[in-house]
């Protein structure tokens, strides 16, 4: 009876929403903004990818909350679940620990490319720092006695998102406003262009990548291990 | 700058904390008392001819904000100062002591019988529609302090209490605020000055609302189920006050709103369809109900404090059917009612209590024969009982003559005999008070009961004489009463020290009292000519069947009382209103349940999608339409 | 041919963000409704992806030489990634509280959970629950009138 | 140095740096840290408050507004920015344990965005600052970390990541219409808007941001959750955090959708709340959960306020979120020994007669006993509903003095049951200190607020003329006047 009632709801709902969409313009969008940013940001952020001049320096506010709300939920997540948990299982087979082995540093380099070239490419810190998460979590599948060491994590968290911050006070200190892009622009489509971008996207990588792997660590921990 | 108004409102607040402070002591009790004394002083230096302007204004919210004193107010504010003074000098004494051991707070207690003194002074006084609300809210909620005090019952009766408080409240408000919308200003001036070219739809809005609210405080039908029991269950100092005088500033209410600001020309318009009904018309018979049904709930009432407490609810409707008429003769009657009920009622309530005091109990079941024991309580009683049943020479008689007389010329035969039907079941009911409490045989138990302390006795003797003197000479009170009706714009009564007169047809008490105690004097001086003798025999020196009875056996019954007549109007006792009122509650809790229920389901996220596409479907309806 | 393109679109974005609620509403099973969860969220997404569309447009990427090229509304893709990012935190930290669900009450089904909830509830608070037969419907202002002292009269 | 932006960020720094203290003994630098960093951005707001004469914005990023995010600095955003960092130092958890620490940084990362959301001029910034709010309550809501606490915090999870998903797809609607984000761009562009869609668009937004803000019918996480975790929480969940949710939904309604169909939905919604917040209320046995649902009764009327058009709606909301944050969370403070079931408050003003007396002072302030401003609040939402005069205004009146009536029969079932005599001589505990001291400075705060009403109405006065001119907004963000970049 109610799956029925929330069927028939559905359907209005998707008829609503249907019928609300098809009056809309597709592919012909009114890029108020998006053509203001696509003219001013080579001159303003000197980044080449302007997706990236968006996330780190139009909104580079949005990208500051982002951080935080990973890191409430890396919080929230350790609140909830508690940090001094157990972890056992059997290690894993040759395979796959030497898999790991072999695939942990070009994962770390991939990771840390992607983030680096984030102002020039598709990437960034937010697509870098899921891989260097990814980097870190695959030897705990291989050896899941051996812990990730929680306090370095934290201190990675803490102090990249703490730059992040720093690199946008500074702004504030020199009379600018609050997360203003620093330094010079440099060549566009250069590696070290675009001010300070990059290191703002290696923060946000850093910290993408330990808010991930500590999200992780504990999603992965046992149930045993507590309460 | 500091006028005598504002003399008057700052000796009442400095007397809360004092009551607080000196409440625990016999002699600090009395001190209190003295404070009330003072402030009824300065009530009386208060010259009442001209409203007495506060110095107190503020301007709030783009309201001016004062408070002023008019002939009106200052009769109520009498009353009111009068029935606490009277009520705490009641308790000051042996009262006091033992209630207070039996756990009671006084502190609570005088602080609290203040803070309604104050309350009820600061809506007496109030300027304009936030002060007006003000001093409402108070009130209502001062109230509330005395009647929790008791424990037990009284706080269920308070809660319900309560709730009805707040739907009035609540309703004075919305008037407030329409009349807000409608005039523009909430100066009192502001609506007498454009009612008359308000449309009918607002007038009625506005009208009904203030009415209606009042109402509740007065607790005219269909409002009165709460009164009874919360002002009977409150302290005896509590009680006798709040059933006085509080329910009366519902008629303070309605006398200031519809009467002075709306006026009577603009009421009238208020007509339905067919020009048959009319508001005031309406709102007679709904005084003559509240006079009649309490009554005779009163009557099958067997906690004397409850009979009482009825009979406050009965007496209300008269006031507000003299009010109402709003003729010269009728208002005045009304507005006299109002201090001669506050006299008696306090009077019988005080005599109650001090046979509760005695006894320990109130129901009129266990007791009897008290007048042996008791005889000051019972000369008390029986006045207060000649006052309510409105028989002469007590003061009773001329406010309800004077509320027939007007229904007589201004032509409404239905209504006089109504209030004549009311008025015979409570002279049957205040006869069952009397007798039960104190006629009759005397219980084993009682053997031992002594009179009331005089601190006790005295207020009650006191307020007996003021009943007496102003029955006999009402023109003492109505001067106050003739400048009231001026003060809300009202013709004044025509009076002289002995009553009214009026072309068509006077009343001087002085005279009926006069050939009253004559007539009694002639009897006695025949029957002692005569030779007739009367001897003084024991209580209990009673024969039956020939047989001599003994204090214990019982042979006499006072529960069932009137069993013919209640056998006769027993199918009237429907407790429809009680039936309507539990039935709203019931709805409400089974609303209750459902919103309940739909913050209890499985799966919140239901609500989100119900929500959204409800939403949506209203959007494009909308759009549509 | 490009309405039916933006029709199909625009069916796939709806399509997702319905199927996701429909999965909420439908299942009882904790893990499953973050799931929903996740793919209501991509439609969502694709809907704001979609708003920066452009036919024949480049990604917003300026390469040498190209820089007079149309390109495609980089905001709403700056949006999605932000937009990504925080499903991605809500649905960790829903996972972790389904852990500890179900360590606490060993279900994963929400009607349970929830009933067990109110119970624990009720019982913390001092409260019978309402299930319970005795239980009065809201508190009435005055309870039927005591014996001894016959209140109120109108009942005999 | 007085930035208004350090408002924001000086908590996310300290949210950042907190857990660094948990480990090297750092345990005095954790206890203040968090405290400090909100008095200062208290002091800070403090002093943009005084030194305040004409709305400004600032381009954050230091571009071009339509471009970039800005924040809007106006009397309104600084008074509900002001009320953040102060309600949060006075709800503050304190401890200094590993799970106190994670909880401290929770509520500094609220702190941080409920002021975002004050102080954003931009519709996807709000959202943000928003979902991070969401998030660091869903982590405060399972604080308590019961069995009863985790259920409540997934429910409360699910509710509100659903009404997410519905406020990006109004984004969409919204970005597809106009392809823009700033909010004085889109009050120029709103009669692109004042369509279905745009309608459609505003109701998403709603039920969205409505879910923090308790609005019908995407409530009913709130009474488990006010049940499940701590008294300090709920009090800064229904105190706090909703109010700020009213006011991203308000800031749209005046700048975006000034059309007489969204005040109308609000209206709509907001007596619904009313309704269904004191019904259910009315029957609640436990003390907590009472409070919860007459809370969502009472942000039914802040939306009612709020619908109102014009000058009178603005002031009126205002008075009545500020007062049902002060009492609010007074009363769920004072609930937190007290928040079992009403019988068992017997005689607890005997153990504690300072609290009963605050409670009894919150609840009739609550319930409009004037001269308390709780009746000033009502006062100007009634006056205002009865101007309007629409059957619609008139019937949201009667639904909230009704209400009125019936949150008088369950608030005076408590405070009788608080001076009752107490039962086989079993006293209920009496309060912490901290507790009592916290709601005996915001009861200090409601008195103050009685006396000075008329001042304090005048400066609202000021304050709703410049928040209810869209025409200042738009000037200030997009005509190049008082912008700081």
């Amino acid at each position: 009876m109610r799956n029925i009632a929330t069927l028939l709801l559905l359907g209005g709902l998707s008829f609503l929403l249907l019928v609300i969409t098809g009056g809309l313009l597709f592919g012909n969008p009114p890029m108020l903004i998006g053509q203001g940013i696509q003219q001013a940001a080579p001159t303003e952020v000197g980044a080449a990818n302007i997706v990236t001049a968006v996330v780190l320096g139009y909104r580079g506010l949005d990208t500051l909350g982002e951080l935080s709300i990973l890191f409430a939920a890396a919080t929230a997540g350790g609140l909830v679940l508690g940090s001094t948990r157990g972890r056992s299982g059997r290690p894993g087979g040759f395979i796959l620990r030497t898999g790991v082995d072999l695939l942990f540093p070009l994962m770390l380099v991939a990771g840390l490319y992607v983030v680096m070239h984030g102002h020039l490419t598709p990437g960034g810190g937010f697509q870098g720092g899921v891989i260097l998460a990814a980097a870190f979590f695959l030897p705990l599948l291989a050896r899941p006695q051996e812990s990730l060491d929680h306090t370095w994590l934290s201190v990675i968290e803490a102090l990249a998102g703490s730059a992040f911050i720093a690199l946008g006070l500074a702004a504030l200190f020199e009379g600018r406003a609050f997360l203003t892009p620093l330094f010079d622009h440099g060549v566009l489509g250069a590696l070290v262009s675009s001010g300070s971008l990059p290191l703002l996207y290696l923060a946000v990588g850093l910290k993408v990548g330990a808010e991930l792997a500590s999200l992780l660590v504990r999603l992965s921990a046992d149930d045993e291990g507590a309460s | 700058m500091i006028g005598a108004l504002d003399m008057l409102l700052l000796a009442a607040l400095a007397a809360i904390p004092l009551s607080a402070l000196f409440a625990t002591t016999r002699s600090g009790r009395w001190l209190l008392v003295a404070a009330y004394a003072v402030q009824f002083g300065l009530l009386i230096m208060l010259q009442p001819a001209t409203a007495a302007h506060s110095a107190l204004s503020f301007q709030l919210l783009g309201n001016a904000v004062g408070w002023q004193m008019d002939a009106l107010g200052w009769y109520f504010a009498v009353i009111t100062i009068g029935s606490a003074g009277f009520a705490a000098a009641y308790a000051a004494g042996e009262w006091s002591e033992v209630n207070g051991r039996l756990g009671l707070s006084l502190r609570w207690l005088y602080a609290g019988l203040q803070i309604n003194v104050l309350a009820m002074l600061l809506l007496l006084a109030s300027g304009d529609f936030v002060s007006l609300f003000i001093g409402w809210e108070l009130t209502s909620w001062a109230g509330l302090i005395l009647m929790l005090l008791a424990g037990g019952d009284a706080i269920r009766a308070s809660l319900r209490y309560i709730v009805y408080a707040i739907a009035g409240g609540m309703t004075v408000f919305a008037g407030l605020v329409i009349t807000q919308a409608a005039v523009g200003s909430l100066q009192f001036d502001a609506l007498h000055a454009a009612a008359p070219s308000l449309g009918t739809g607002r007038l009625w809005a506005i009208a009904l609302l203030f009415i209606l609210g009042f109402s509740v405080k007065m607790a005219s039908m269909p409002f009165h189920l709460w009164q009874a029991p919360a002002y009977a269950y409150s302290p005896a100092p509590g009680s006798s006050f709040l059933g006085s005088i509080s329910a009366r500033m519902g008629l303070f209410g309605i006398a200031l709103v519809a009467i002075k600001l709306i006026g009577l020309a603009q009421l009238d318009r208020l007509s339905l369809v067919t020009d048959l009904v009319d508001l005031r018309g309406l709102l007679t018979w709904v005084a003559v109900f509240t006079a009649i049904l309490p009554t005779f709930v009163a009557m099958r009432q067997n906690d004397a404090r409850l009979l009482l407490g009825w009979h406050g609810v009965g007496q209300g409707g008269y006031m507000l059917l003299g009010v109402i008429i709003a003729d010269r003769l009728g208002s005045a009657g009304g507005l006299l009612h109002v201090f001669n009920h506050a006299t008696y009622q306090a009077i019988l309530l005080m005599a109650v209590f001090a046979v509760i005091h005695r006894t320990g109990t109130a129901d009129l079941n266990r007791l009897g024969g008290l007048v042996t024991r008791m005889p000051l309580t019972f000369l008390a009683m029986l006045i207060g009982i000649i006052g309510l049943a409105g028989l002469p020479p007590m003061n009773g008689f001329v406010s309800k003559w004077m509320i027939y007389r007007a229904l007589i010329v201004d032509g409404h035969p239905l209504l006089f005999v109504a209030t004549v039907i009311s008025t015979l079941g409570t002279v049957l009911s205040v006869y069952k008070l009397l007798h039960n409490t104190f006629l009759g045989q005397l219980r084993l138990e009682h053997e031992q009961i002594h009179e009331a302390p005089w601190s006790m006795t005295v207020p009650m003797l006191l307020l007996c004489v003021v009943v007496f003197v102003t029955g006999a000479a009402p023109g003492l009170v109505l001067q106050y009463v003739a400048a009231a009706q001026q003060a809300i714009g009202l013709e004044p009564v025509r009076y002289i020290l002995g009553g009214i007169e009026s072309p068509t047809g006077s009343l001087d008490m002085l005279w009926i009292t006069a050939i009253l105690f004559a007539g009694f004097g002639i009897g006695a001086v025949l029957f002692y000519l005569i030779g007739g003798r009367s001897r003084r025999v024991h209580q209990l020196d009673n024969y039956a069947g020939g047989h001599f009875l003994t204090a214990d056996v019982r042979y006499q019954y006072s529960d069932n009382f009137y069993a013919g007549l209640m056998h006769r109007i027993r199918p009237w006792y429907r407790g429809s209103f009680e039936w309507t009122e539990s039935a709203l509650v019931s709805a409400l809790g089974a609303a209750s349940t459902l919103a309940r229920g739909f913050f209890e389901q499985a799966n919140p996220a239901q609500w989100v999608l119900v929500g959204t596409t409800v939403i949506m479907t209203w959007v494009m309806w909308y759009a549509l339409g | 041919m490009n309405w039916a393109i933006g029709l199909v679109m625009f069916v796939g974005a709806v399509g997702l963000s319905v199927i996701g609620i429909a999965g909420m509403l439908m299942s009882n099973h904790l893990f499953r409704m973050v799931l929903a969860l996740a793919v209501a969220e991509a439609g969502a997404n694709l809907l704001l992806i979609l708003a920066g569309y452009r036919w024949d447009a480049a990604a917003p990427i300026l390469l040498p030489g190209h820089s007079t090229q149309a390109m495609v509304d980089p905001v709403p893709q700056a949006m999605v990634l932000t937009a990504i990012v925080i499903g991605v935190g809500v649905q960790a930290l829903a996972l972790s509280l389904v852990i500890r669900v179900r360590q606490h009450y060993a279900t994963l089904d929400m009607r349970v959970a929830r009933q067990r909830m109110q119970d624990a509830l009720d019982q913390a608070a001092g409260v019978v629950p309402p299930r319970s037969q005795e239980g009065p419907a809201g508190e009435r202002p005055l309870p039927a009138p005591t014996r001894t002292i016959e209140a109120g009269g109108p009942h005999d | 140095m007085t930035d208004v932006t350090l408002a924001v960020v000086l908590p996310l720094l300290g949210a950042f740096l907190l857990p660094l203290t948990a480990h090297r003994g750092l345990h005095w630098l954790g206890m203040l840290l968090g405290p400090a960093l909100l008095a200062l951005a208290a002091l800070l707001l403090f002093a943009t408050w005084t030194a305040f004469e004409s709305p400004y914005a600032i381009a954050l990023g230091g571009f071009a507004p339509p471009l970039g995010i800005t924040f809007y600095v106006d009397l309104l955003g600084l008074l509900f920015a002001l009320a953040v960092p102060l309600t949060s130092l006075l709800l503050w958890p304190g401890g200094s344990d590993e799970a106190a620490i994670r909880q401290q940084s929770l509520t500094l990362l609220l702190a941080a965005a409920l002021t975002g959301m004050a102080l954003s001029g931009d519709l996807f910034n709000l959202y943000v600052f928003y979902e991070l709010a969401a998030v660091a309550s869903y982590g405060l809501a399972a604080s308590s970390a019961t069995g009863p606490a985790f259920v409540a915090a997934f429910r409360f999870l699910l509710i509100s990541a659903l009404g997410s998903v519905v406020t990006l797809l109004g984004i969409a609607l919204i970005y597809f219409k106009t392809g823009t984000l700033n909010l004085a761009h889109l009050a120029t562009l709103s009669e692109r808007l004042a369509d279905p869609q745009g309608l459609a668009a505003f109701a998403m937004l709603l039920i969205g941001f409505g879910v923090k803000a308790e609005l019908f019918p995407v409530n009913a996480w709130v009474p488990e959750v006010y049940a499940a975790t701590g008294k300090r929480v709920a009090a800064l969940l229904a105190g706090l955090a909703s109010k700020l949710a009213v006011l991203a939904v308000v800031r749209i309604l005046l700048l975006v959708f000034p059309h007489d169909e969204a005040r109308q939905l609000l209206l709509l919604l907001g007596t619904l709340g009313v309704l269904s917040g004191e019904l259910a209320a009315w029957q609640a046995r436990d003390v907590t959960r009472m409070l919860a649902w007459s809370s969502i009764g009472q942000l039914g009327v802040v939306l009612v306020a709020f619908s109102l058009p014009g000058k009178a709606g603005l002031i009126a909301g205002v008075t009545v979120a500020m007062h049902h944050l002060v009492v609010k969370s007074a009363l769920f403070l004072l609930a937190d020994r007290w928040g079992g079931a009403v019988d068992r408050l017997k005689g607890a003003a005997t153990a504690s007669p300072l609290g009963a007396a605050l409670f009894v002072l919150f609840a009739l302030s609550l319930l409009g006993l004037p001269p308390l401003p709780g009746f000033w609040s009502k006062y100007l939402v009634l006056s205002g509903l009865a101007e309007a005069g629409s059957g619609m205004q008139h019937l949201a009146l009667g639904v909230i003095l009704l209400g009125t009536v019936i949150e008088g029969g369950y608030l005076l079932r408590i405070i009788t049951r608080l001076y009752a005599a107490p039962e086989r001589d079993i006293v209920p505990p009496a309060h912490r200190f901290p507790n009592l001291f916290a709601s005996g400075l915001l009861a200090l705060l409601l008195v103050a607020g009685a006396i000075l009403i008329d001042p304090l109405w005048q400066g609202l006065n000021t304050l709703a003329a410049s928040a209810t001119d869209t025409q200042v907004y738009v000037q200030t963000v997009l005509g190049g006047k008082g912008i700081t970049r």
